[in-house]
């Protein structure tokens, strides 16, 4: 697999190939939605990924600003005005941040965002690569040694300088528990060692030569490699020690973790180390649990008493209607289209059969599923990636008219009729056994995906085949899932970050395992198509670009289209609320100088970027 | 077994009486009865809204729609015709109680009878099986074992469910056992070499009638109540939808912020209406066997 | 079943309803001083209902489907923790720490030997490495305020109401608040408690709908902090006493009746003692006693109840800890969520039996 | 048939007092239209077979009528020696309450668990003398046992519970009670009814010293003639609700004038000698 050799720009990285190289090395985040692709085509394509429902409310027109604000008293420990509110998911773990401790730090609690600091953040919404820790990297020639040079001021909350010391003590850390996530892999794989010439200076001699390596340091999607302090973290066990209060070098410390009222409180550190770059407006960020009972959570929206989250879209969309003035709708477009599995190991029966993928295609009602079940209006799906401008490229409108995606229940039976005969009973028979499918979904009941597979299902049973659907928990529908103990999966597609060849890829018959085997995330579906092997076999070595490769992925298409091994239904739209009642200068459709996320560790520029709104807060 | 056909004449004719006599029963039946009616017209209801098409079914028509006269409750987050759904989860809530009840009088009654009629240690080791199921919090344990029960029939919620609420039926119907065994007319049959059995039957039983009514109450009461209490909290069974699933639904989307508040006050309101109506029998019940207890009228 | 015979308020049946005392096989050697006797029974009892409760609730949570280990390695999959290859290792060592190795008797033995001995639940999984019982001491006084308070409130409201309402029998106020017991008797309190929060705290307002206290009070005996906390505790207070005055209105008025028609109110009232008096001293005092029992019964019930309001409430009591260890499969904590619970249960009804003879005199114990 | 003019030292003038137990028409009177004058310091008998009224009229001249019993007629004069003479019928709650046990005393059957079962004895004196003489509280003490005495009982009974006394203990525990407060005017309901012989004897005497020590009024309603003619200065007897004849013990067992009074008093099986009146 030859790899471009491209000299490394110093300041704008190519995003794409940084993806790239992330997927194939899976240190992306496991199922959690990817935002990468989204959010390249959303700023540069302009209003083209935006699904925020501006105008409509279920009641009419939306009338602008005319509803007054009564803003409610928020239950804080800290001044209202100074303090930017965000909540967040149901915290159970407060007193300790060390993360390699099995639940041992307080996931979403802001401490993996503006109290960890990362070496480098790679802004996806604009394809810029800020370095923050360490100023620069550098390869020698034959990319066998990579150096950082950290920045001279850079310190930690307890006033202790940076320095490379806690990066190379980070590493080997790292390096020796071969059980944690960063230990087992890249470093692992590429380190032979790590010096330290300077306080400001690290270098890597590296096993074999890699010029992407760097890609591991830099923080892309939610987090990076978090550097922990030396004089804290030596000598202590790391699946033991409790890290309260956490060290680390970013602009807020902790000010105080509160179990009864699931707050974690954060004040600004005074003498944080880059103020010149970072100093943000609010003295306090306080993170809470967003409120189980819907009805109180948006109402806390309401009365501003949560500056970001804790509202869901039919709260904010009837907040539209009402011309509520402080609500800021972003947009926020996942690259996983919701999605069938349909298994191809013959042992699973009917479903096997190609055929009755498209029986099950033309059951799918995508219009109903876009308006009716997803909490958004989104379009249907007819490739199997986002449609994004970025993934324009990839779509043959000649081949997808050749396999029209439509609802059409009578086609479906007639097809059925070919492969599965009514028995006498009036129940569907294949290859003389009743024909049963078991529809699998991690969602719980009443979720999206549970109910899209529900609808398919009804439309089965009503055609004669016995057809049940169950939500299982997380880790059984892993279990699962992975042992292809299922006929059909309901849930999403995130093969396609880059390009439809890590679709086909995946798909391969070498990585088809027996069903009961685990399937450690490749192939699933056990899909054996020799024609899609071969093809994949020779994209892989090509610039997907190039119009060689063009006519290779067309055939892969049209290949993909007659088996249908995962069958998309609907685009995924994830819209996120800010209240600007207290502040503004938010990231929105039209600018979107920041990735939204507010459990994401680039987080913190936006928090640096935000302004008071100067409004007093109630007594 | 010549007295038998006595008995049950005396057995059936009883409650007609019975229930002439206290009005909190009769009116406790009545509301139950319209309770039960409303459940049996569910299939109507969902012809005259859905016109032949599922009114139930996810994404029927559009989303919170308001209270319209074709909707005459509005639909819910996935476009369910709500008066439809809450009907037909009525029939399911009052299957559950029924099967819970029955079952779990069943094992009350068998319990009672065991433990008060035989005694000695027998009666010790039940009374303090049912003492600690009644003392300690079983809500852990319903939630723990609901938690595993995915996808589970009518039966089985029913099932699970009087695993907790026997006791209630065990005690009060052991109670007058206990107080009955020693009634002169006990005496008597015993002395008379009848069969333990048949004296249970002949002399016990036609005398705990309105015990065993209130025991089937309190269970099944204790039962809709750990099922609801469950499905407020998110953790019931999912096979099963009740009103106790739709109240859940509505606080999970915040209907009533929406205005959707048909969907959580009218569940509510039928939920208190059984509940008093169980409690009206069962209070009805204990009066009839202890007339003093009346208010004057 | 307690073996306390009392004056059997409700059975008018024998002639002369003077209390009978039943002197009945009493062995030699307590013989003497009955009340030791009884103690040492009810103790033993005591004993064995709680063995029986905690192998009852250590079973019933062992048998459920699901390996705690295997869920809880995936779930740190997803957090980006640890590594899928290297989990056998490390599935090993915790199941060892949370004491999940061996059979299921070993695991019992070893879990009551741990609790008995040490008071120790092992480590919890939602909170590792805190021991299980520290995560649950966070919680335990929120549970034991909220829910002892308002527990025995509606105990002493309740019983007064029922008085009340058989001392007026027939008057329009004792017959209102009697048929609204009966209907609302049996409502399960969250639905009150529903009802409550949407009324007072969404749209009007008036009161907090979430968490124990106002967070901009620092935590300290201060009047403002434990005004926080009352105004705060009111809402979800409010529905376990409304319910429990209700169920203990109807079943005080229900042991009132029979003693409303004895001789000695009737003298006390000859005496021309104040009403008041006659209600409580001479009424109340000889019909009270099965309500003290029924109350050690009935909190094993309110904390059932307890386990929704504090959900509804967000309130940081025992019955959010066990809703979110059991979500997260955490044995250790779930076990010592319920033992707490069974043993705080049990212990308050043999307090409560032992305290019997006295608060009635006409108590003794047969052998 | 009316008795003489009543004379101004009378303690109690019931005049034409009528109870009804039931509002449908017809049903007779427990109580039709006594008229009844009970001298100061005397010792009235209340003769008659059980459901001749004497127990209602009892409770309705104490105001102690339970319903379904009304009383539809008639007035009960009463002069306390230390206050206004007072229609017991008609007169505030408030004010029957201060009469009560102050003036106005009862002593019930000996059979009916009159004692408050949960209170020490003790306990039952002090709550009557704490309510109406809260200033003679510190003597309580002193005052309980001496009571005990008069009736001899020993001072430890004070300490003990109803049920730990026999039926006679009891009985004489009420009368003590009753004395406590030396009221003008004890009503006895059958005080020696359900007691073994040797005991009516002791309760009878103590009521006689009573009289003669304290100078309490006493109204004695009993059906046994023994009592009577042993206690009572002058006796009533009542049949159906009516009196039918009021007179000096000796004159009714002697000469009874009406028909009922001469069956009444033929029917006592033994006729001891009378005591020289």
């Amino acid at each position: 697999m030859s790899i471009s050799r491209r000299p490394p720009q110093r300041h704008v990285e190519d995003v794409a190939d940084v993806l790239r190289y992330l997927s194939r090395r899976n240190l992306l985040a496991g199922g959690a939605a990817v935002a990468a692709g989204g959010l390249l085509s959303a700023c540069s394509g302009g209003g083209g990924g935006s699904y925020s429902d501006r105008n409509a409310g279920d009641k009419g027109g939306s009338k602008k600003n005319t509803m007054p604000l009564e803003v409610g008293k928020a239950n804080i420990p800290t001044p209202r005005e100074q303090t930017l509110i965000v909540a967040q998911t149901d915290f159970t773990v407060f007193n300790n941040w060390n993360s390699m401790v099995p639940n041992g730090a307080p996931g979403a609690s802001g401490f993996d965002i503006f109290v960890k600091e990362y070496m480098f953040y790679l802004n996806l919404a604009t394809g810029e690569l800020m370095p923050w820790l360490c100023t620069d990297y550098k390869y020698n020639d034959d990319f066998t040694e990579l150096t950082f040079h950290f920045d001279p001021n850079a310190k930690w909350n307890d006033g202790k300088p940076l320095t490379s010391e806690d990066f190379k003590f980070t590493v080997d850390l790292l390096r020796s528990r071969q059980d944690l996530l960063g230990g087992g892999g890249d470093l692992t794989e590429f380190t032979k060692s790590v010096d330290t010439p300077d306080p400001q200076t690290a270098v890597i001699t590296m096993t074999k030569p890699n010029p992407r390596f760097h890609y591991g340091f830099i923080a892309v999607i939610v987090g990076g490699f978090d550097i922990r302090p030396k004089h804290v973290w030596e000598g202590k066990d790391p699946l033991k020690f409790r890290d309260n209060p956490p060290v680390r070098s970013g602009p807020y410390v902790l000010d105080k973790a509160i179990q009864s009222q699931k707050m974690f409180v954060w004040k600004k550190n005074p003498d944080y180390w880059n103020k010149a770059k970072l100093d943000p407006k609010p003295e306090y960020v306080v993170y809470i649990s967003t409120a189980k009972q819907a009805d109180s959570a948006a109402l806390a929206f309401e009365r501003a008493q949560v500056d970001v989250g804790s509202i869901d879209e039919e709260h904010a969309k009837a907040l539209r209607a009402k011309g509520y003035p402080a609500l800021v709708t972003t947009q926020f477009h996942d690259p996983c289209p919701r999605a069938l599995w349909l298994n191809n190991d013959p042992s699973r029966g009917i479903t096997a059969e190609p055929k009755m993928h498209w029986v099950i295609n033309y059951l799918i009602d995508r219009s109903k599923d876009g308006t009716n079940v997803w909490p958004v209006k989104v379009p249907p799906a007819h490739y199997p990636w986002a449609d994004y401008p970025s993934n324009k490229k990839w779509e043959d409108q000649e081949v997808a008219d050749k396999y029209p995606f439509t609802y059409d229940p009578s086609k479906a039976e007639e097809l059925l009729d070919e492969i599965a005969p009514k028995g006498a009973n009036g129940k569907r028979m294949y290859k003389g056994k009743p024909a049963t499918i078991e529809i699998i979904t991690p969602v719980a009941v009443d979720g999206a995906e549970y109910v899209m597979a529900k609808l398919v299902r009804d439309q089965l049973v009503k055609l004669g085949v016995d057809a049940t659907i169950r939500s299982l928990s997380g880790s059984v529908h892993d279990d699962k899932w992975q042992r292809g103990e299922f006929d059909i999966s309901s849930q999403w597609v995130c093969d396609v970050s880059w390009d439809p060849e890590q679709l086909y890829r995946n798909l391969q018959s070498d990585r088809a395992v027996p069903v009961g085997k685990n399937a450690v995330g490749r192939n699933n579906v056990r899909l054996r198509d020799k024609r899609l092997d071969e093809l994949s076999k020779q994209l892989a070595n090509m610039d997907p670009t190039s119009n060689e490769a063009k006519q290779l992925l067309a055939k892969a298409l049209e290949i993909y289209y007659e088996d249908l091994p995962v069958i998309p239904i609907i685009q995924t739209g994830y819209p996120q609320y800010f209240n600007t009642a207290f502040w503004t200068g938010w990231p929105t459709d039209n600018d979107l100088y920041q990735v939204p996320l507010n459990w994401w560790g680039h987080f913190m520029f936006v928090i640096g970027k935000i302004q008071p709104s100067g409004r007093k807060a109630p007594a | 077994m010549m007295t038998s056909t006595a008995t049950i004449g005396r057995v059936l004719k009883a409650p007609v009486a019975v229930v002439r006599s206290s009005p909190k029963l009769a009116g406790g039946l009545i509301v139950l009865a319209l309770l039960v009616l409303t459940a049996l017209s569910s299939p109507l209801v969902s012809r005259a809204i859905g016109h032949g098409a599922d009114p139930v079914a996810v994404a029927a028509y559009e989303r919170w729609l308001v209270p319209s006269p074709a909707h005459p409750l509005g639909t819910d987050q996935l476009g369910r015709d709500v008066l439809s759904m809450i009907i037909g989860s009525m029939s399911t809530s009052l299957q559950i109680g029924a099967i819970a009840g029955v079952i779990s009088t069943a094992i009350g009654v068998v319990v009672a009878f065991l433990a008060g009629y035989l005694g000695g240690w027998i009666d010790a080791v039940l009374s303090t099986f049912t003492g600690i199921l009644l003392v300690i919090p079983t809500f852990p344990l319903l939630i723990a074992l609901s938690a595993y029960a995915k996808e589970v029939t009518l039966f089985q919620v029913g099932l699970m469910l009087s695993i907790f609420s026997w006791p209630f039926a065990a005690k009060i119907i052991r109670s007058q056992v206990l107080s009955l065994r020693t009634r002169p007319y006990v005496e008597l049959a015993k002395v008379s070499k009848a069969g333990a059995m048949e004296v249970i039957v002949t002399e016990l039983l036609p005398n705990l009638a309105p015990f065993i009514g209130v025991g089937f109450a309190s269970a099944a009461l204790g039962a809709i109540f750990g099922l609801v209490g469950l499905e407020v909290i998110g953790l019931g069974p999912s096979g099963v939808i009740d009103l106790g699933h739709i109240i859940y639904s509505a606080i999970s989307t915040g209907a009533l912020t929406l205005g959707a508040w048909p969907m959580f006050v009218v569940p509510i309101a039928l939920l208190t209406l059984l509940f008093a109506a169980l409690n009206m029998v069962n209070i009805g019940l204990e009066e009839v066997y202890n007339p003093r207890l009346r208010s004057e009228r | 079943m307690t073996s306390v015979v009392t004056t059997r308020a409700d059975d008018k049946s024998e002639p002369n309803p003077t209390p009978t005392v039943r002197a009945v096989g009493v062995r030699s050697v307590l013989a003497r001083h009955p009340l030791a006797a009884y103690a040492v029974r009810r103790f033993g009892l005591y004993l064995i209902e709680m063995w029986g409760a905690l192998t009852i609730a250590f079973f019933f949570f062992r048998l459920i489907p699901g390996d705690p280990i295997q869920t809880f390695i995936q779930t740190l999959q997803q957090n980006y923790v640890y590594n899928v290859q290297a989990s056998a290792e490390v599935i090993a060592r915790y199941q060892h720490e949370f004491g999940l190795d061996g059979n299921i008797f070993v695991q019992y033995l070893h879990h009551m030997k741990k609790l008995i001995i040490d008071h120790d639940f092992g480590p919890s999984l939602i909170n590792y490495p805190t021991p299980a019982q520290n995560v649950i001491m966070q919680s335990l006084p929120w549970t034991i305020g909220l829910l002892g308070i308002s527990a025995v409130i509606a105990w002493i409201v309740g019983l007064g109401a029922g008085a009340l309402a058989g001392w007026r029998r027939g008057k329009a106020g004792a017959e209102v608040a009697t048929n609204l017991a009966i209907m609302l008797g049996h409502v399960p309190f969250y639905f009150v408690a529903l009802i409550l929060v949407y009324v007072f705290a969404y749209s009007l307002g008036w009161l907090p709908s979430r968490s124990a206290y106002d967070s901009n009070i620092p935590p300290a005996f201060s009047p403002q902090f434990i005004g926080s906390v009352l105004q705060h505790g009111i809402l979800p207070a409010a529905s376990i006493v409304i319910i429990g005055v209700f169920n203990w209105l109807l079943s005080t008025r229900m042991l009132m009746i029979p003693v409303l028609g004895e001789d000695y109110l009737l003298y006390a009232e000859a005496k021309g003692l104040r009403p008041g008096d006659i209600l409580t001293r001479y009424a109340l005092r000889n019909c009270y006693l099965p309500q003290v029992t029924a109350f050690g019964l009935s909190l094993g019930f309110i904390f059932n109840g307890n386990v929704l309001v504090e959900q509804l409430f967000n309130y940081p009591g025992l019955g959010s800890t066990l809703v979110t260890a059991i979500q997260q499969l955490d044995f250790n904590t779930i076990l010592a969520v319920t033992d707490m619970a069974i043993i705080s249960v049990l212990t308050i009804n043999l307090i409560l039996d032992l305290l019997l003879p006295f608060l009635d005199p006409r108590v003794k114990y047969w052998g | 048939m009316t008795d003489r003019v009543s004379v101004p030292d009378d303690i109690l003038q019931i005049s034409d007092l009528t109870v009804r137990y039931s509002s449908r028409p017809g049903t007779p009177a427990a109580v039709d239209g006594v008229d009844l004058a009970v001298r100061r310091g005397e010792i009235l008998g209340v003769a008659g077979e059980s459901g001749s009224g004497k127990s209602t009229l009892a409770v309705a001249l104490l105001r102690l009528l339970k319903r379904p019993g009304r009383v539809t007629g008639g007035s009960i004069l009463f002069r306390p020696r230390d206050s206004a003479e007072v229609d017991l019928l008609r007169v505030g709650d408030k004010t029957l309450r201060g009469l009560r046990w102050r003036n106005l005393a009862y002593l019930p059957q000996g059979s009916m668990n009159s004692l408050n079962p949960v209170a020490r004895i003790r306990d039952q004196f002090a709550d009557v003398i704490v309510e109406h003489a809260p200033q003679r509280r510190g003597e309580l003490a002193e005052l309980v046992p001496r009571l005990l005495g008069t009736v001899g009982l020993p001072a430890r009974v004070g300490g003990m519970y109803p049920h730990e006394l026999s039926g006679g203990m009891r009985q004489r525990v009420l009368m003590a009670i009753c004395i406590a407060l030396e009221p003008d005017l004890i009503i006895a309901d059958e005080p020696t009814t359900a007691l073994d012989v040797t005991i009516q004897r002791v309760i009878l005497q103590t009521l006689s010293d009573l009289r003669n020590d304290f100078g309490v009024t006493l109204i004695l309603i009993s059906h046994d003639m023994g009592v009577h003619a042993q206690l009572a200065d002058r006796v009533a007897v009542m049949y159906e609700g009516r009196i039918v004849e009021v007179g000096d013990t000796r004159q009714i067992f002697k000469d009874p004038q009406d028909p009922y009074t001469r069956a009444l008093i033929e029917s006592i099986p033994t006729i001891e000698e009378r005591k020289a009146s």
